[in-house]
């Protein structure tokens, strides 16, 4: 088993393989990567090391999938372990169950996670309580890409964490950079519980987002949220897409001298409640940003955490930034009004920082 | 809608001049859409049938549709474009809703073929596949809950077979014996996965044998052939017989959407596909029995293309929606206000 | 039509039919009817008041369903508005749109409501949405039985308004008497917009539910809770069985000097936050209590909207009392540890009371 | 598991009386668990498979249980305990899932048949009816994987066959030619719904049709048919043919549940399947045909009652789970702490 980054060379394969996919070797060849590609990496690394990662999905295999992450895959480790899936995603998510139960540890792509929700039975009612009615751990990973702006409409354009959300046994991961992707993935494939991975499709190729990586293999540990930048004013805790925008908020407000200080979670499930908290209690003010609609969004379980941990230390009303309450609509000046941008970011903090 | 004077089943000649015209229309309109997205205008995906204008075409040909809402009814895809221009959509809306306009059946809220006109009776699906299978099921046990002599007709891809939801759908349908035809579009690609990777079974009218209903097979990328099957279908289901299941022949000769580079096709089969191209047979057809001749084929040609142009420039022409209609269609009680952050002043109450 | 309660006699029918079901003509005859007679009462008479409304599901019709909410419906409408279903709880919810955009109004009956799950995609991306995306409002209901207690296990105790709270377009019922479970599902029956119902099966037939209901025609408004008890030492939020429960606590702390004020949601979606928060302004506390499980529960929105609207009136933090996060257990031991109950509720507000 | 001197098909003396003990064996242990809910013992709900005994037994005896986890791999449902039993599981086990003893597989955290044994190689349902077929589909593609020379076989009824999960899954199963058997319990009833009710489909075989794989029908209620039909069906799932469909043509005699009183049900056609007894006919097989005699068979009949009432008494003696222990096994990485309000002090606090 390797532990380090795939070479460029074909070494670990037979000489007569085809070449090791483009996307998985840049790593190795001291390139930066995108997103995207950090995933690519993750996944190859993963199923070199351990033979019981596979992965299916729709059009993952010859075509690579929808947005190329496992390009070049299905001929490197072959059609039994890249496996083109008929369109059913209950069906292939209760096989991924079925495959772990036998200790395989499969990782299944959704094709849009939109398109999640006719596997919505299996995954709460079958993989995240394995455990719990005593049939055993449940490794399966099931990712896909997640998020809007890309002018997809309502069912290309989902977030699906707050589904999920509420189903104990399950855990959630949302990176939002290259380096957590690749870290956070490993570790999602080496937990022995269910973990839903979203990417969100406008980072993928986001050319701000490239990075050279360590050619070592690493882990993101789940469950620990990264500070994105230190301050003083007003905690604002956020993740996937939105990382970025309240970054460029506090960037824009450091100006005027106001100070954000900008959690990540990284992982949504479990909560790194601990860690916001400890944040809150030096900052005293606490914004929630989220891209997902608003009503019943992750803001909420922050708000109650903080309110049980941490309420003394609160000097102004927990507040949130989200979208609309609304189905993702598709025209551009719908979508763009829809979504919380980095004024409302800018705009909640100021009104935070001189409650 | 079949005429006296038939040359060929019940269709005449204006019958099939309008077979001819409805694919024509659906293949410069996408053609159209097609140069839009490339001069940057179009944001979503583009689907196109290019190869697949017959079935949808000719299947709802065979049916009644109407424009005061007590005609049969239809569920389309993105595929299926024709079908919905024969009940009565037209070019310049299916640029509206790829537009994204204001003017829009969804007034922007959906894109392409998502989108409902009841009066007409079109029902666009959303996009989980199968769905529309489930609803189609219910539009159907209603006309016979009033005891109503009409039917739907459901389109979906051989692909979406595989799915719960189109089972779920059909063994509703056929359980309750409701008029209800449901069209696999066998154009053999599910995206990238080819058929024969996903199942095993040869025709999608075996299907119907595990519904205990009927199942058959028609050669999709003939507009004559499918009416004359769907006609017998519309008939058995209006007769009580419950719902019918029909399976088009045909295959898909561009890529997914217009971002797949279907590296995956086999060049020779594509060109098998393309020497069956519907529009060429039907046209030839048309001419070597005598039912047209080239100068009015050349006339409609020209009259759709003209028509399409038209549509595209008028849609473009029209307004996107206001962003902050972005807020309701909710709920129909109740319309949500401005993002706080966006309120002068600002104000996080409500 | 009919706007009155179902009389004993078979008038309004054919004279050959067969009588109405008995368990609809109580509060005709003056009799006090159970929370489940409730329910079938108002089933029964807005399907006599109005013929757009029919009933589906598995086993509703020759059974009369799985609790017996319709037993006789069947008999007394005829096969076509009382419809055995096939097992497919996708397939027939997403029937019942389709007759709903015909004109119908249908009620749709899942035999539990943990088997709502296969609908979740056709209920989150269907029918939610239908009027955003232009197609129209969508009259349907969809009511059965929830709530723990009865050593059902995971499968057969769910609540499953989590699932849904985050599905712009839905709105959530959640009664807790005979009374309003009889108003709220005719006003959830006449809304046009899709309405999930949830019965706590624990209160269909508890003797001291029994309740005389008005002759008349009423309904109990969506989107307003209720007062059950007023106090001014804490706010407790909660709804369904928990109702009872909190009153019970209320009582008890009562006889200490403690006083709760005790508000029963009714309707979860959408959210009567106005009245909580006022609530809270007088009471400068909130204890929310939900028997549904702990994160990502109700309880956080409720936060939120309170941090929104009346954070200065806060003089504590908010606080919860929920179930654990875990799936139902069966056994005895596990279930009742399992639940909140009555002491747990004392304990909080106790706590907070004191704070 | 079929021995050398063979009596009918290749089954030996010992086969015979296995499947006669073993069909016994749930009848009986399903009489102790209503005795033990008359009792008040039980508290969910009691499920039972009278006059459905033979299927399971004669279709589990054709495969090759084992009990190093590397035997054939089998999902049971409440009404096909017999299956289970054949691989190994115990009365005193069933009697401890539905008692919620702490001592049983599931630990008290769920009942009945839904518990697992990786080991002998039975894997329990949850209740979402369907979703067993997708998940022995992984099963069974994981066989195919490695593979092994292993077979996976799949327990529903007739009702669940309506079920997205089960068409996902046996869908998946056969498009990847997974060494699975799909079994279909026909036994007329989804609970008060009779079979033409919700299908229009005479023979469940006919669904194999329907995804292009092999479907049989057999007795249900005659063990040896069974075993023939299904040893057939593996030998050929074990050669690479991939996914199977059989249907066990059978009739659930009592309430779905115990708690129902089945009003709806024709007390001659309960009387002419009465008649059927799997039992009492394959009793009378024995007999007939000089396989076994009455003195053998009592003796069988003895020995599973003492068996059955000494595991009921010993379920009954073991302990109920500790509160607490509701908090643990829902992560493999992290134990909840009890509640805020039961700890002393209370705290908030995480
Ligand atoms: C439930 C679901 N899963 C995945 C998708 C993504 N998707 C859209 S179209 C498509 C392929 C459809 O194939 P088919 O049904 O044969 O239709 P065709 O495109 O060939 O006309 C897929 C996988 C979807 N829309 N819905
Ligand atoms: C998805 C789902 N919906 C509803 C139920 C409730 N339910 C349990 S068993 C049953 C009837 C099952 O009929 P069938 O599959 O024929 O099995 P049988 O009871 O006849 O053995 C129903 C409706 C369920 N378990 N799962
Ligand atoms: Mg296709
Ligand atoms: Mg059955």
């Amino acid at each position: 088993m390797s532990t380090t980054a795939a070479g460029a060379d074909t070494a670990a394969g037979t000489s007569t393989r085809s070449p090791r996919p483009e996307q998985v070797t840049k790593t190795a060849r001291r390139e930066p990567v995108t997103f995207l590609e950090a995933i690519s990496e993750a996944l190859f690394e993963e199923m070199e090391r351990d033979d019981r990662v596979f992965i299916l999905g729709e059009d993952v295999g010859v075509y690579g999938g929808a947005f190329k992450v496992t390009k070049g895959f299905r001929d490197w480790f072959g059609e039994m372990r890249v496996i083109d899936t008929p369109i059913s995603e209950s069906g292939f998510t209760g096989a991924a169950a079925g495959a772990a139960h036998m200790g395989f540890r499969p990782v299944v792509e959704m094709q849009f996670m939109d398109f999640i929700s006719p596997a919505y039975d299996v995954i709460t009612n079958y993989l995240a309580n394995s455990l719990y009615r005593g049939s055993g751990p449940m490794p399966v990973v099931i990712r896909g890409p997640v998020g809007a702006g890309n002018r997809g409409g309502p069912f290309h354009s989902q977030n699906i964490e707050m589904a999920f959300f509420h189903t104990p046994g399950l855990k959630i991961v949302y990176p939002s950079t290259a380096y957590d992707a690749k870290g956070l993935l490993k570790a999602a494939i080496r937990d022995d519980n269910p973990v839903l991975f979203e990417e969100h499709k406008g980072l993928y190729r986001a050319p701000a987002l490239r990075e050279l990586l360590p050619v070592e293999d690493y882990v993101v540990p789940l469950g620990k949220l990264r500070v994105v930048r230190e301050g003083t004013d007003v905690t604002v805790v956020t993740y996937g897409g939105m990382v970025h925008k309240c970054a460029e908020a506090a960037e824009r407000l450091a100006e005027n001298g106001v100070s954000l200080e900008v959690l990540d979670l990284r992982t949504l499930l479990p909560l790194d409640d601990e860690a916001i908290a400890g944040s809150v209690r030096r900052t005293g003010k606490l914004l929630i940003v989220h891209e997902d609609t608003r009503t019943g969004g992750i803001a909420g379980e922050i708000a109650m955490r903080v309110n049980e941990l941490a309420f003394e230390w609160l000097d102004a009303p927990i507040l949130r930034v989200t979208a609309l309450d609304a189905t993702i609509p598709y025209a551009g000046p719908l979508e763009d009004y829809f979504l919380p941008g980095t004024d409302d970011v800018v705009a909640a903090a100021r009104y935070l920082s001189s409650y | 809608m079949a005429a006296a004077g038939a040359l060929v089943a019940d269709l005449g000649r204006s019958d099939l001049h309008a077979l001819y015209r409805t694919m024509v229309m659906v293949r410069t309109s996408e053609e159209r859409l097609e140069i839009l997205q490339k001069q940057g205008h179009l944001h979503g995906g583009l689907y196109r049938s290019l190869g697949q204008e017959a079935g949808p075409v000719g299947a709802a040909y065979a049916l009644r549709p109407s424009a005061d809402g007590k005609g049969d009814v239809l569920a389309m895809t993105v595929r299926a474009t024709g079908a919905c221009f024969v009940f009565g959509f037209t070019p310049l809306e299916l640029f509206r809703q790829y537009l994204g306009r204001a003017t829009g059946l969804t007034r922007g809220k959906e894109a392409n073929l998502h989108c409902v006109d009841y009066a007409r009776g079109f029902i666009g699906p959303n996009s989980p596949l199968g769905t529309m299978v489930q609803v189609m099921a219910g539009v159907t046990l209603a006309f016979r809950m009033r005891g109503e002599d009409r039917v739907g007709i459901s389109f979906y891809g051989d692909g979406a077979t595989s799915t719960g939801a189109w089972h779920e759908g059909i063994t509703f349908a056929s359980g309750q014996r409701c008029p209800l035809i449901v069209m696999v579009e066998a154009n053999q690609w599910a995206f990238s996965t080819r058929t024969e990777r996903f199942t095993r079974v040869k025709s999608f009218a075996d299907k119907g044998i595990g519904y205990g209903i009927s199942g058959e097979s028609v050669d999709g990328n003939d507009p004559v052939a499918v009416y004359e099957v769907v006609a017998r279908a519309a008939g058995r289901a209006r007769a009580g017989e419950g719902t019918q299941l029909i399976e088009l022949r045909t295959f898909r000769r561009l890529g997914h959407a217009q971002h797949d580079a279907m590296e995956y096709m086999d060049k020779a089969e594509l060109a098998e596909w393309e020497a069956k191209d519907p529009i060429v047979r039907f046209r030839q057809r048309l001419l070597d029995e005598g039912w047209s001749d080239a100068g009015e084929l050349d006339a409609i040609d020209r009259e759709v293309y003209d028509r399409v142009a038209a549509d595209a420039e008028q849609a473009m022409a029209e307004p996107l929606p206001a962003p902050a209609a972005a807020l309701d269609g909710v709920y129909t009680d109740h319309v949500q206000r401005a993002p706080w952050t966006r309120r002068t002043p600002v104000d996080p109450r409500g």
